[in-house]
């Protein structure tokens, strides 16, 4: 394990903020926001082809670049910090790795080059409503599907099986709901004896979904530095009874138990980056354990963030509000910060 | 438990209970749920609108307004009838009981009526007061600027004397109710060479005419119930000054904070009845047997039951004939850190049907979603948890400055 | 229901926090915490027979004062507020009202003049150990009895019955045990085949804890509110930095929640004593209540009060920690905050 | 996982464990256990002392000294080999690994010898440094006084000087360790003329002889490892001033919070072995089926485990020779308003029992209850919770003073 970040390392780091910075303004995803898919093909296919953002860790048999997991996750706190509202997390995330650990060879070379290359776009359908599959037909819903209606190729679970389904098959129909946090796309997605194809056992799922804690992590690490930041930047300049409130002892010290959070939160995410990489045994307790942690310190910061703001902070045009209501999503989905420290505790053993 | 006030409060009460049973337009109490409210900050509750222009709703208003029942705590000749606090709250307990509305006159009834009271001339008062209980006149406040969320004193808005008028020029910020206002009382610097606090003037200024502009300004839960106004010239007549010229500061602090006590007994309600609503939207996901959900439950009860017991203390020591002390802080940073934290509550018993909002045009959330969301702007308007916790230190608690 | 202290009511709590100034001061508390007994009985004597203390809500036919709850929940602030060491809480709240609420004449009429004289020193052996009955014996044990060294008359209960036994009757043992609160004294009490007399069935005994957690709360009430004067005494004279610690914002903030804290149970304790002495059916909820919140409240505040003293706070010479361990006592005594507000749901009908 | 520091390190690494396994004495491992700890504030863990006497532990010493594993970091000149951090950090780990103790020179090596490393002259290093190493000469501290806890450059210790004499007298507080000492460093007042920070002087005195009277403290745990020092004209040689007269404040700041990273992979070892006796304890009383107390522990580890991601973190940047910057107030408060929770959860999970001491004289108390009490004082000693989050806000995130 090697934790400094590397030369290569952080130009990565930089060169995805740079991109960001230019491509995905706030501004931009202000727009998007509004727009009926909630993301720029544009940007999609420059992070795609150009900087390879999705192929990064998909090994090179399949397309991809060969990185490891610490890399994407350098990727997943930039795109964060920027509230991306592209598919990443759905595609690169939740069905790269479910194809990856399904174990089904003809699968992965069916589907990961599209994944790597941008141009297939997938997802991920998680829940425990009732799905049953006859003769590789499926008949049910899911519920809260990440970007379902952005994805060509869904992946559904049942308790026994992973099925890769097409999207425009048919007996498939997809609802996009309203989201609280516009930045990311759920949809309903029901199937009436939709065609879909066995692509592995559902018995990896639990380590999919170990790493996809880990992923949402590094993203809520780069929501929470970019709301500290905001707060800090701020209480410098903003300036009450002739002074900048940074000078007053209770913002000092809300800022300076929020960077213990986020530097710690730093801390476990890159640790549990390298588990991944590693396939270290340590990744079913830290997994848990860093979702539910990195879950508190952006809910905290983004909450402290509007506070210190005052009344802008509230208000819908600053972008304190954005980041509160993505560390509201990014807190609820796989799981809650209580489901996860239960799932920690049952896995040391108590 | 009900509070024992003495005989005359009882007779108070018996003759007030009998009062409404006669007058309330049959059907009024089932127009709307009267006792529930808009969360500031977010949107205000389906139906009340309506149910508010209904004719027996106006006829209610029109036999209010005639027995004395708007603003009642006023002096006789100006439209109300010197009623005491603890009638006044005698009086909302009564009308929360009975399911029918207070007539309140906002604003005008809760900062402008006290400072003019306090500090007007006669002819002051019997020119603004009348006016404010019959609703002809309707005020928004016009005291923050961008500039100065925190720091009042601070204000930029030029007041400036010509002949008989006063010329109020510049820009307020974080205004309630301007779409209904056509009056507006402002703090406004009419002397820029004086001391922060002595060039202050507490001005009434006509709310209308091309003057006068203002902007919504939304917020994060969708919903835009404040605004910021651009004033360019505004005209008033220097007897809208109240308190005299530069005497502004001291004409605001008399209103800002000031608990009556009125409400003190009826305010939990509210927060009683939305609890409730979330025990059952607990039970509907399932939740209400989560143990950590539990604790959650038992710690908001008990937070809208303190409101209660509080508020109870807080009418017996008017009873008392007590001087009120930072109880209006001490109310304000109860209540808006509760209601943040219920909102974080509700959404973690909701859970991930937290993340979809209802289908519909602009930005519609669920009441839970309001809440949560409408709940960050509780503890920063009219004065942050941060200034409370300031004020109740240093008043209540006498540590230096 | 009148909230408002009478004369009567500000004069009784007058000459009580005057005869404990006087009587028993913190310094006077230190000295008996190294006592055998931990209290004076010469105090307790006076409190007596000079005050009426015990006597004060036993009615007058038991030889009572026959005043409310109201009033005693007066004395049981100061007591809290003094950290009188004695056994009144043990004797006149726990013992008194058991046997007020037993229902048998003529064990109220054997016991309760004793008890109002501060002759008879009695206690409540509460707990869930199993103890046996058998034709007016018996066997068993109990741990935690509050005074259980001191009490001559012991109070037992059984899942049917209320016994009382005689503490120096045949079979009975009583070991002290060492307290970490040294100004509150327990004993774990053996029976073995001691000769006990059923006095009422233990069906009453929750309203007996309902009460007892009243006046709990009232002696909670008197410490929080000690802590805060002590902590708010201190940063007003404490000076670093060349300004008194007062003016340092964290410190005002804190001072502010422990008022709304210390006021809001002030509220909650005045409500709950009135609701005991009007026999109201809201008893129940605000008895649970009043206990989770007092507990947490004088906690935080003991808590506080050593922080903000900084080195001497922790120190052995200083009382906060008099006030810290009392505060532990009592969150833990009668069962603990989350004990208590599963209690409330369960009674409010979740 | 190990954080692979490169084939250097790696060599290192196994050649230490190699001479560890030849030259730990047989059974020093099982002579106590060595990872466990004292709470700071509380009471000394059983044993320890014993331990220490013991000649297996005596022959340990002697080995390590010879092999200059006393003080490592320092230069060889000094009796140590310039080990750099990494290397220091190893070194703990492997120790830990094997369960044998490190010979560590408490306060000398932590803080003078820093101090003198910077500030001395080479005839002061050559003569202070070896009596450390070698255990000849015990330090306590004598910065903090009765009326100045948090606020250190106030200081009123007098230091006069009188010939080739400095002469020292004053009181200071907080120190530990002053019955092993046999001298103090203190912060003292040279110049009374100059500004707050400028007028005090570095020192480093005899703590023995008439002049020096120390009292134990006792804290609220009952434990008593603090002292209050009263020192009546202690003489010391000039040469006995680091950094020269009136240079005191930067000399002691070189050395106050002065993270080193030695110990960043090993810290978190005492609070996991800790965190695992707590669930053996939440078993014991049938309290680890409890959700809420389920959640308790899962933060707890949490905690701990963020401490041990933390230190690998702070290893791999000083691996990199990256400058250390406010680390050590985050760690400090991170640990210290961890343990005290940890406390407060112990006592929740023991319930009705942490009511009750073990018999015995003074004032003995079982583990939990130690560090529920000791742990009030974890965030109060060696600079406040307060006076951290004052550094880390200003020194890590630039917020104005």
């Amino acid at each position: 394990m090697r934790l400094a970040e590397s030369r290569e390392q952080r130009e990565l780091r930089a060169s995805v903020r740079k991109f960001l910075t230019d491509k995905q303004s706030l501004d931009a995803v202000r727009v998007l926001m509004d727009t009926p898919s909630g993301y720029d093909a544009a940007v999609w296919e420059q992070a795609s082809s150009q900087l390879g953002l999705p192929a990064l860790a998909i090994p090179e048999q399949y397309g991809g670049a060969g990185f490891t997991f610490v890399e994407q996750a350098i990727v997943l706190e930039e795109l964060g910090r920027a509230l991306y509202s592209g598919p990443y997390f759905a595609s690169a995330v939740l069905a790269a790795n479910a194809i990856l650990c399904c174990g089904d060879e003809q699968a992965r070379q069916a589907h990961l080059p599209g994944i790597a290359a941008g141009e297939t776009i997938a997802t991920l359908a998680l829940g425990a409503d009732e799905l049953t599959a006859e003769d590789g037909r499926l008949t049910g819903r899911r519920d809260l599907v990440l970007e379902g209606a952005t994805a060509s190729l869904i992946l559904v679970t049942t308790d026994e099986s992973l099925f890769a389904v097409a999207a425009d098959a048919p007996g498939v129909t997809v609802i996009p709901v309203a989201t609280l946090d516009q930045t990311r796309r759920l949809a309903t997605i029901t199937f009436a004896d939709a065609p879909a194809s066995v692509i592995g056992s559902a018995e990896p799922l639990v380590g999919v979904l170990d790493r996809a804690a880990v992923a949402l992590a590094a993203e809520q690490l780069g929501g929470a530095q970019a709301a500290l930041d905001m707060a800090v930047a701020y209480a410098k300049t903003r300036e009450q009874f002739n002074r900048p409130i940074g000078t007053f002892q209770t913002i000092k010290h809300r800022c300076a138990d929020l960077l213990l959070e986020v530097e710690s939160t730093r801390s476990a995410v890159q640790y549990a980056a390298w588990a991944v990489a590693d396939g270290s045994d340590e990744l079913p307790t830290i997994a848990p354990l860093v979702k539910a942690y990195a879950s508190d310190t952006f809910s905290h910061a983004a909450a402290e963030n509007i506070q210190i703001h005052g009344g802008i902070g509230f208000t819908w045009e600053h972008d304190a509000q954005l980041y509160f209501k993505r560390a509201h999503f990014d807190q609820q989905f796989l799981g809650d910060p209580a489901e996860h420290r239960e799932r920690l505790v049952q896995r040391i053993g108590i | 438990m009900e509070l024992d006030l003495g005989p005359d409060i009882a007779d108070f009460r018996a003759d007030l209970r009998s009062w409404v049973a006669a007058n309330a337009p049959a059907g009024l109490a089932d127009l709307t749920d009267w006792q529930s409210f808009g969360v500031t900050g977010g949107n205000r509750p389906v139906g009340l609108d309506a149910a508010q222009a209904d004719p027996r709703h106006q006829e209610w208003e029109q036999r209010l307004t005639d027995a004395r029942l708007v603003c009642p705590q006023w002096p006789a000749e100006y439209g109300g009838q010197g009623m005491d606090g603890v009638r006044v709250a005698v009086l909302n307990e009564e009308f929360a009981r009975a399911g029918v509305p207070r007539v309140v006159r906002g604003m005008g009834e809760g900062f402008v009526g006290p400072a003019i009271l306090v500090h007007a001339t006669s002819e002051q008062k019997a020119h603004f007061l009348p006016r404010i209980v019959s609703g002809e006149d309707v005020y928004c406040q016009g005291f923050s600027e961008p500039g100065h969320g925190s720091d009042l004193a601070a204000v930029e808005t030029r007041g400036v004397v010509d002949g008989d008028q006063i010329v109020v020029t510049g820009q307020k910020v974080w205004t309630s109710g301007a779409a209904k206002a056509n009056m507006m009382f402002v703090l406004c610097r009419t002397d820029p060479d004086a001391p922060k606090h002595s060039g202050l003037s507490y001005v009434l200024i006509p709310f209308t005419g091309p003057e006068v502009t203002y902007r919504p300004i939304r917020q994060m839960s969708g919903a835009a119930e404040f605004c910021e106004d651009f004033l360019d010239g505004v005209r008033a007549p220097l007897t809208n000054v109240i308190g005299g010229l530069h005497n502004g500061w001291r004409v605001a602090m008399t209103t800002l904070g000031h608990e009556r006590g009125g409400r003190a007994t009826v305010q939990h309600l509210r927060f009683e009845q939305e609890f409730w609503a979330l025990v059952d939207t607990a039970r509907k996901y399932g939740r209400h047997t989560d143990p950590i959900v539990r604790q959650q439950l038992a710690w908001a009860y008990t937070q809208v039951q303190l409101m209660k017991y509080s508020g109870v203390r807080t009418l017996a020591q008017v009873a008392e004939g007590r001087q009120p002390g930072p109880e209006a802080s001490i109310t304000k940073l109860f209540w808006s850190e509760y209601h943040k934290r219920l909102g974080e509550i509700a959404m973690n018993i909701v859970g991930g049907a937290g993340l979809v909002r209802p289908d519909g045009d602009g930005y519609p959330t669920t009441d839970w979603q309001n809440v949560y969301l409408a709940g960050r702007s509780g503890t920063i308007y009219s004065g942050t948890s941060e200034i409370q916790r300031n004020i109740i230190a240093e008043r209540a608690l006498g540590l230096p400055r």
